[in-house]
């Protein structure tokens, strides 16, 4: 029990030694900032093996009382079962690993130490999301971690482009923040509680089946969840977090914060289990996304962003398996996810190491000849990203398209579903492997550039060759036909609170040799156009400007919000500052003491100071007075 | 009527006599004595203030119960209540001596001859206070004024000053031939001039005469009443009859206007209470309509005219119209709360408007244009002691608590609720903000204001920073010790100890 | 001599016992302000003053008050009094003062202002301390009125007689007006004037109202107990709810009562501007549920939904507003108005949690806009601007101070975790039980607040390193130069926060960060009281406006107690609640060693009434 | 028979009226302040007749105050005029308008 404790504070330890710790040297910031979370990743191996030795039993550890009022109880404390197990893992390891490579990445940076403070608070903050048994503190760590995302997104902060991204950052998952506050609230009406326990355990008993108010708190969770993991409509500001530091982009935008979402409806599914509509509104919103990054990821020219469209359609294949009620796959591809996608920020990173910080893809080239560990890593990851068979991604994703295509045979629009993410499984496939040929292969660009590319220190090439076994091998926790290890191990979470347990689908053969297919075309289209140019990539985009740049622009959205929603609402400050504060609000009050000032000027010229028009104010008073009595009597 | 005249009786008038001998006695000294004359004159006057004071703490502590001495047929009275507001007559009296001889020096004023007269109106006002009988009103309020008229005109060689006299001459004499032909009317009515009497006919709270409604029905006593508000309402400088105030107050030799600013007011109310809440107390919803009108217009009149004033003096001649309205709605209200508030109130003024005019008076006598606000600039730099004791007046004047003004205003509105007129206080408080807009504008220019380059520093004196370091104590003490309050309830329950 | 509305308990009527603890809590910083005032002014030799001697007394005085305060937060008893709430009235002193008015010298702690207390003398501690390092003008007049106006929030906070309220509540306007006005900066005259004239406004309409209350409450009497057990009627309440609440509210920046705000709190020297927005608007906030609530529940209820709503407009309007604004701390008024709204829209929830959440908020934005306020003079006497269009990249040069102020901003801005949230987290919890749609939208004010504090924080120490301002002229015509005074500077700092600096911080971003973690020993002492509160409101809202009935009193040992009607289980309706005589209540708290205190023990149980008690 | 009271009374009041307009229309110091007696006499004659018709004393005791006061009134007024009068050329009361407002 008391790991888990350990397991939290470890990182909170190191956050606040850093934090105050100005004088630490260099080496002693690299040993503890990365060091803590690693002991944390020990402890979590730990706890995991005690708990699979008892087939993943669930406790509950209260710390203590947060606060009372009322019947508003709060406590905070740790729920720990298959599902918070396997967050913890993936969060301490694949945080690890890139807090490893990043002693590495950031070894130039002068505020090293910052650095390392953020990413410790980050894991703290994770920690807290995924091991909470309350939704209360599920948003406090939810919010925290949108802080350290924040942070580093912001980390180079005298780079206007990284503040006003951290700034768009901020503000977008806040929008997620106040979705799960809302729904808190309905919760605590209904369950007069906010422990994940007793509310999952009456779902069905208080807010009955699909009714409204399932469906309202499902949907306001999926603000939340939506804003956190970037999916449509809330998805700006993950393209533009790329300009925070690569560690963090592979990180927190990547392995683990991102897809916070998915964990909060794997979380919730006994509320999402209740809410067919919303897990509808799930689906469609997955696969929209997957598509729409695709298509972004396919125009794009900046390494990173191409992987942030990546991770966005990624993690919207997991919404696709949550929504689908295959919480195991989702959170199975979230695992595989986590490894080739850090491995491929680290790759990334290491090019741009090589390349004095350049991120346009246009500028590089047959940069596999000086950086043969980065090529390989990063073509491992590729393909597993691509879901080339018998690689991690593979796997997962199949397991996914497998599902939907298993209940497309009983519900009709899910086909259209399905359609479309094979068809994204290929575009996937097709925008990696562009990146990948256009990074490494072919002939330099920009000679001078690569002038003095190699590959990166021991330090920065061992996490990323760790995470490309991990890529490799990471599928076989589900081999398909084959004791399906994570959805069994999973199932003791997925199953505790639902009447009808969501069963693992069996391998659907026709589903994954479709997607295959795709796959392979995609490759295929990649070699031609970015390989061999034939065609060349300027004359595929000329075929159909407007859809090119429809892609480029991403779909105009980012344009849209700024002019529909960012803009109005300081033009109404502006307003309401100059016109309404000014001549309403202040004009009242100062008008009405500039009235007695100029009633005051007026009466004043009454007092003539003629003594006779004195005599005839008493006289005209008296005849008053008089007649009042005369007359009123 | 048989006259028995008693030791009690020449009690009662004691304070007034020595008051009256203290005058003559300057006189006397203003004859003979050349040197040092401003002191002397000052030391006389304000021992005979303390020996009248004595006299009238003595009466005070003898007069415990209904205290005149021959029953209904006594033209003055020595209660409590009347001891009261020779306290508080005495105080400002004394205030404003304290701070005038450096002014009678600059001004070069004969200072017997003007302490006397200012002891001459003392003793007036201390009359009209023990007044028990409407031709003693008259007598008093006659023998005040001519003093006033004169002080107000004293300074023969400004222009001003003499406007100021002949204006007050003029329009309190039209104002006094209203009262007296009121009273003359009353008179009529109710067939005597003794309070007590009318309150018999009147069928006051004693309800003895049978006729009563025949008697009320005649419209001599209607508008009786009504000439007499209208006499009182002058002095008191009540809306609309009000316009001598602020061209007298200005014109006077600031001494004066400091005194006479309290010290009428002082005077005429208790007498206003007397006529109207004691003899006419049954009548009530009869005059009650009138004073509630002519409290309203008084109090926001003083305090809207007052925002765009520039002069000192006429500020606060206006503030002085919109507290005497603040004061009419205590007595309006007819009970003894209302009475106590009114009673209250002028122990509280006479220290806050004199000490007010202190400033003028200081800078005057230094030869500087006093009464202009606008030389205030910065004044905490030039005299700390000045500028502190002068913001406090003005905090009290507006109503803060916990300066004595706050608690005047707050009896005097609280009586107005009780009463049942909500309205009355509701008004009271918003002109009671209006007002703010004036007083405060006093203490941004002396405290907030830089000072300009150049400016000497400010000394008043030993007497007069006695006099403010006084008033200032006065202030904080009079409203949180409740002994003064209590003293003031006293002085009430002898007041109505008349009709029950 | 003595003529109370309810008979006094024998022993209970003058009796301050000895030593007076809490009086001499009340008065120890007046005292010392006055003293102040005494100290000699001894002028240096190169011009100026030295204000060493004095600023060491007033800090000492300050932190002396806010010790004495603590031992009330020690020593206050935190029993589960059975199944009723309980109205304790703890370390009560009560003394006679105008007993025909119904005025009396009544101070006691509850759960109501237990907090509170502590919050005033610290946050004043912290102010006095910003003083002594940035007030060098006229320092020692500076530091009696900060210290004078101290004991006039304290007394606002400690009164259980509204006339003694009142007093106390006027009080503290006058060394504020003085604050702002002399020490303020350019619009400071107009900002001074409006504030006061315009607080002034609301507080004399609510004299009239106690002017009410004096002349209908039976036994003319103004102590909150007897004025609990007499309801006015339910056509009464309205408007005397009215009256109270345009005072409170205008001193509350309700919207749209709020004008006067902005101006003063940008205008004003930075303590003073902390005097006033940290805690001097919590005296408004605190009195509506010490007074306005309780003593007209009916009328509360009547009028909630409509305050709601201005609340509510207030918290978007203020949030809007500060979006917009350049001037850092105007950002910060807007930001502060913002939240003083949500705090109103807590209390008119009228509920347990609403009611919490709200004490609890004030005491987090109290703490926190202290802590922002006085970052704007740290981070001005090093940029030379307030504008945020000037200023760019500070954190490079003051990293320590980028650090503090990024704690803040997110303490500003409700942070989960940090005390703003749990506080905004209860208000939202008990807004959402008593209407969800004033809820969800009060609760979009989250996402403004992020925006306009990222904005802020970011616009001060984020972007490129450039030239910064230029350096302003020096004012030759003022005596004493200092770098934290707008706008008379002649030189800026270029050192990183310094340790003098820090102390001011920590203390309050201590407290920010514990209320963040573990607020329940907060909610553990106001939540009696608080159930209290709402028994009442609850009462008043079933129509009959008569909610209190008989007041019983039991001449025992003990605290002053008020009974009121359980507040803890909604769920059930009370009916037909039988007269509970209350058992001699659990023993006090051991008492600290050395306590010298004898507490007055008197009790005084009040049964609501329905139906059974007549 | 002597006349009725009523008839002084109304005789009292016009001349009281008379007085008043007099004061209002007149711009004379010297020809005011006799108007003023005027009202002052009037009064004089209510307190009489009253004092008649009552058969009591206290009205003549009135008019004799009123009597000796408007004599002393007279003095005072009178020094008031001739001090202005050293100052000025000539005396209007409406030129002694110099505060005012």
């Amino acid at each position: 029990m008391s790991s888990v404790w350990f397991i939290l504070l470890l990182p909170l330890f190191g956050f606040l030694v850093l934090s105050v710790g100005s004088p630490l040297p260099k080496r002693a910031v690299a040993v503890l900032g990365p060091g803590v979370v690693g002991v944390a990743f020990t402890a979590a191996i730990v706890m995991f093996f005690w708990d699979y030795g008892r087939h993943g039993v669930t406790r509950d550890a209260v710390a203590y009382t947060w606060i009372v009022s009322g019947h508003f109880v709060v406590n905070f404390g740790a729920l720990i079962d298959p599902l918070a197990t396997v967050m913890c893992l993936i969060v301490t390891g694949v945080g690890f690993l890139i807090l490893l490579y990043s002693v590495g990445y950031m070894s130039e940076d002068v505020d090293f130490r910052r650095f390392f403070c953020y990413m410790d608070l980050f894991v703290f903050a994770m920690l807290v999301l995924v091991l909470s048994d309350s939704y209360l503190f599920l948003l406090v760590g939810w919010a925290g971690v949108g802080l350290t995302s924040y942070l580093l997104i912001g980390f180079w902060y005298e780079r206007p482009a990284a503040v006003a991204a951290a700034r768009q950052a901020l503000v977008v998952n806040v929008i997620g923040d106040w979705g799960m506050m809302v729904a808190l609230f309905i919760l605590f009406l209904h369950f007069h509680t906010l422990q994940y326990v007793p509310i999952f355990k009456h779902v069905p008993a208080v807010l009955g089946y699909d009714g409204s108010t399932v469906r309202i708190v499902t949907l306001l969770l999926l603000v939340g969840a939506v804003a956190k993991s970037a999916q449509l409509p809330l998805h700006v500001w993950l393209p533009n977090a790329m300009e925070g530091p690569t560690p963090v982009s592979a990180l927190i935008h990547a392995a683990t914060m991102v897809t916070a979402g998915v964990y909060l409806i794997a979380r919730s599914y006994p509320l999402f289990h209740s809410a067919p509509f919303t897990q509808s509104v799930v689906i469609i919103i997955g696969t929209c996304g997957a598509f729409f990054a695709a298509t972004c990821a396919l125009a794009n020219n900046d390494i990173k962003r191409v992987l942030a469209y990546s991770t966005m359609s990624q993690i919207a294949y997991m919404f696709v398996g949550v929504g689908a009620a295959s919480y195991a796959s989702g959170i199975f591809h979230l695992t595989t996810h986590a490894y080739f996608k850090a491995c491929l920020f680290m790759g990334a990173g290491a090019v741009m190491h090589a390349l004095h910080d350049n991120v346009d893809i246009r500028r590089m080239g047959g940069l596999k000849a000086t950086m043969p560990v980065t090529f390989w890593c990063f073509l491992i990851a590729t393909m597993a990203i691509s879901g080339v068979p018998l690689l991690s991604g593979f796997f997962s994703k199949d397991e996914i398209v497998g599902s939907v295509y298993l209940q497309a045979q009983h519900v009709g629009w899910l086909w259209i579903i399905w359609i479309m993410l094979a068809l994204t499984a290929g575009l996937t496939a097709l925008y990696m492997f562009r990146l990948l040929f256009m990074v490494f292969l072919g002939q330099e660009r920009d000679p001078e550039l690569a002038l003095h590319a190699h590959d990166p220190p021991l330090v920065m090439r061992l996490p990323m060759m760790i995470l490309a076994v991990l890529a490799v091998i990471g599928g076989y926790l589900a081999f398909p036909g084959a004791p399906n290890w994570i959805g069994n191990w999973l199932r003791h979470s997925f199953e505790r609170f639902s009447p009808v347990a969501p069963a693992e689908p069996a391998t659907q053969w026709a589903s994954v040799i479709i997607v295959i297919l795709t796959v392979a075309l995609g490759i295929f289209a990649a070699y031609r156009i970015y390989y061999q140019r034939r065609p060349a990539p300027e004359q595929v985009g000329a075929t159909a400007p407007a859809i090119y740049r429809l892609f480029l622009n991403r779909w105009y959205v980012d344009g849209l919000y700024d002019r529909a929603v960012v803009r109005p609402i300081i033009v109404l400050g502006l307003f309401l500052s100059t016109v309404v504060e000014r001549f309403v609000i202040n004009g009242l009050v100062e008008g009405s003491a500039a009235a007695l000032r100029d009633s005051s000027r007026d009466m004043r010229r009454v007092q003539s100071g003629y003594v006779r028009n004195y005599a005839l104010s008493i006289l005209l008073g008296a005849v008053l007075v008089v007649g009042y009595y005369v007359f009123r009597r | 009527m048989t006259i028995h005249l008693t030791a009690a009786d020449y009690g009662a008038v004691l304070p007034i006599m020595i008051v009256l001998g203290g005058a003559l006695c300057l006189l006397l000294t203003d004859a003979f004595v050349k040197v040092h004359e401003t002191e002397i004159a000052t030391g006389i006057s304000l021992a005979t203030l303390l020996l009248a004071f004595a006299a009238s703490a003595h009466l005070w502590a003898v007069n415990a119960g209904p205290a005149f001495p021959q029953g209904a047929g006594a033209m003055i009275t020595g209660d409590r209540f009347g001891q009261f507001f020779n306290f508080a007559l005495l105080l400002s009296s004394a205030l404003a001596i304290l701070i005038a001889p450096p002014y009678i020096r600059t001004s070069h004023f004969d200072a017997g001859e003007f302490l006397s007269l200012i002891l001459f109106a003392t003793a007036g006002m201390m009359l009209m206070a023990a007044s028990l009988n409407l031709m003693v009103i008259f007598l008093s309020i006659e023998l005040l004024s001519l003093a006033l008229y004169i002080l107000s005109g004293f300074d023969r060689n400004r222009p001003r000053s003499q406007e100021a006299g002949f204006k007050y001459f003029l329009l309190s004499s039209f104002a006094s031939a209203f009262l007296i032909y009121g009273m003359a009317l009353i008179y009529g009515a109710t067939g005597s001039t003794n309070l007590i009497r009318i309150v018999n006919v009147l069928g006051g709270h004693a309800g003895t005469v049978a006729s009563t409604h025949t008697v009320l029905s005649s419209p001599f006593v209607l508008i009786g009443i009504a000439l007499m508000a209208v006499g009182f309402a002058f002095k008191l400088s009540i809306v609309p009859f009000h316009m001598w105030t602020p061209d007298v107050y200005q014109g006077a030799p600031t001494p004066v206007t400091a005194f006479m600013s309290v010290a009428t007011k002082a005077a005429v109310f208790p007498a206003f209470l007397r006529v109207f809440n004691l003899a006419l107390g049954a009548e009530s919803h009869r005059w009650f309509g009138i004073l509630w009108a002519l409290a309203i217009v008084t109090m926001i009149v003083g305090n809207v005219l007052a925002l765009s004033q520039s002069s000192m003096k006429r500020l606060l001649a206006y503030s002085g119209i919109a507290h005497a309205g603040y004061v009419l709605v205590a007595m309006s209200a007819n009970n003894r709360l209302g009475a106590t508030a009114v009673a209250f109130y002028f122990i509280v003024y006479a220290f806050m408007n004199i000490g007010a005019f202190a400033l003028v008076l200081v800078l005057e006598s230094r030869g500087e244009a006093g009464d202009e606000i606008a030389t205030y600039r910065g004044l905490f730099a030039r005299s700390p002691l000045l500028a502190v004791a002068t913001g406090v007046f003005m905090f009290s004047l507006a109503g803060f608590p916990p300066t004595a003004g706050f608690f005047a205003k707050y009896y005097a509105f609280a009586a107005a609720v009780q009463a049942g007129h909500t309205e009355l206080a509701i008004i009271g408080v918003i002109t009671s903000v209006i007002s703010l807009g004036y007083y405060l504008r006093v203490v941004v220019l002396m405290f907030m204001q830089p000072v300009e380059a150049g400016a000497e520093q400010v000394r008043a004196g030993p007497l007069s920073d006695f006099m403010l370091t006084a008033s200032v104590a006065g202030l904080f003490v009079v409203g949180l010790v409740p002994w003064f309050y209590n003293l003031a309830v006293q002085a009430v329950q002898s007041f109505f100890h008349f009709t029950t | 001599m003595l003529t109370l509305g309810i008979a006094p308990v024998p022993g209970m009527a003058n009796e301050l016992g000895f030593p007076p603890l809490l009086t001499i809590l009340l008065f120890l910083p007046a005292t010392a302000g006055l003293l102040l005032l005494l100290l000699p002014s001894r002028p240096r030799p190169e011009g100026g003053y030295s204000w060493f001697p004095v600023k060491c007394l007033a800090q000492t005085a300050a932190l002396a008050t806010f010790g004495l305060s603590v031992y009330f937060l020690v020593e206050f008893h935190l029993g589960n009094l059975g199944r009723s709430s309980h109205w304790a009235i703890q370390f009560p002193e009560h003394g006679t003062w105008l007993p025909s008015l119904g005025i009396s010298y009544f101070l006691g702690v509850d759960g109501l202002n237990v907090w509170l207390v502590p919050l005033c003398t610290g946050v004043m501690a912290v102010a006095i301390f910003a003083a002594c390092l940035m007030i060098n003008r006229r320092a020692k007049a500076f530091l009696a009125l900060m210290l004078i106006a101290e004991t006039g929030m304290l007394g606002v906070f400690l009164s259980w007689n509204l006339f003694l309220f009142y007093v106390f509540w006027e009080l503290m306007l006058v060394p504020a007006y003085f604050l702002v006005g002399v020490w303020g900066e350019g619009r400071r005259i107009q900002a001074t004037t409006k504030f006061v004239i315009y607080t002034i406004f609301g507080s004399f309409i609510m004299l009239v109202a106690i002017f009410y209350l004096y002349a209908t409450t039976p036994g003319h009497n103004l102590d909150f107990p007897a004025l609990l057990a007499h309801p006015p009627s339910t056509s009464a309440q309205t408007w005397l709810f009215l009256a109270f609440l345009l005072a409170l509210g205008i001193k509350a920046a309700l919207f749209p009562f709020h004008s006067w705000a902005p101006d003063t709190y940008v205008e004003a020297p930075v303590p003073a501007t902390v005097l006033i927005a940290s805690v001097m608007g919590k005296t408004a906030t605190f009195a509506i549920v010490r007074f306005a609530l309780p003593l007209f529940p009916h009328a509360a209820n009547q009028f909630s939904g409509l305050l709601s709503i201005l609340a509510i407009l207030g918290i978007l309007y203020g949030a809007t507003m500060a979006l917009v604004q350049i001037d850092i701390k105007r950002v910060l008024a807007y930001s502060s108005i913002s939240h003083m709204n949500l705090i109103l829209l807590g209390i008119f929830a009228l509920n347990q949690q609403g009611l919490d959440g709200s004490i609890l908020q004030m005491v987090n934005h109290g703490v926190i806009m202290a802590g922002l306020f006085i970052m704007v003079a740290i981070v001005y006497a090093r940029s030379g601007t307030r504008r945020l269009d000037e200023m760019s990249g500070l954190a490079k040069a003051f990293p320590v101070m980028g650090g503090f102020l990024l704690l803040l901003f997110l303490a500003a801005m409700d942070l989960p975790g940090l005390g703003s949230f749990a506080g905004e987290f209860t208000i939202l919890v008990g807004v959402f039980l008593s209407n969800a749609w004033f809820a969800t939208i009060a609760a979009l004010v989250t996402i403004l607040a992020a925006w306009y504090m990222v904005r802020w924080f970011q616009g001060i120490v984020h972007g490129p390193v450039g030239e910064q301002a230029p350096e302003p002229t020096a004012d030759a015509s003022d005596e004493a130069w200092t770098v934290y005074e707008f706008p008379v500077r002649r030189q800026r700092l270029t050192k990183d926060l310094r340790w003098i600096e820090m102390a001011m911080i920590v203390p309050l971003a201590a407290v920010v960060i514990w209320l963040g973690v573990i607020p329940k020993p907060f909610t553990d002492r106001t939540a009696p009281t608080v159930a209290a509160v709402a028994g009442v409101l609850r009462s008043g809202a079933h129509g009959s406006g008569s909610a209190a009935g008989t007041v019983a009193l039991q001449p025992k040992r003990m605290k002053l107690v008020v009974q009121v009607d359980n507040g803890v289980d909604s769920s059930q309706p009370s009916q037909q609640m039988p007269c509970i005589w209350l058992p001699n209540l659990a023993k006090t708290k051991p008492s600290l060693p050395g306590r010298l205190t004898k507490r007055i023990t008197t009790r005084l149980t009040h049964q609501m009434t329905h139906g059974s008690c007549q | 028979m002597t006349p009725d009271a009523s008839s002084y009374l109304i005789i009292s009041a016009i001349l009281f009226t008379l007085g008043t307009v007099g004061v209002l229309v007149r711009r004379d110091p010297l020809i005011i302040f006799m108007c003023i007696e005027l009202m002052l006499n009037s009064v004089n004659l209510t307190f009489v007749a009253f004092s008649h018709y009552l058969s009591s004393a206290d009205g003549l005791i009135f008019v004799f105050m009123i009597m000796t006061v408007a004599a002393a009134e007279v003095v005072v007024g009178l020094a008031l005029i001739v001090s202005i009068f050293r100052t000025r050329e000539d005396i209007d009361v409406d030129q002694l308008d110099e505060m005012h407002g």
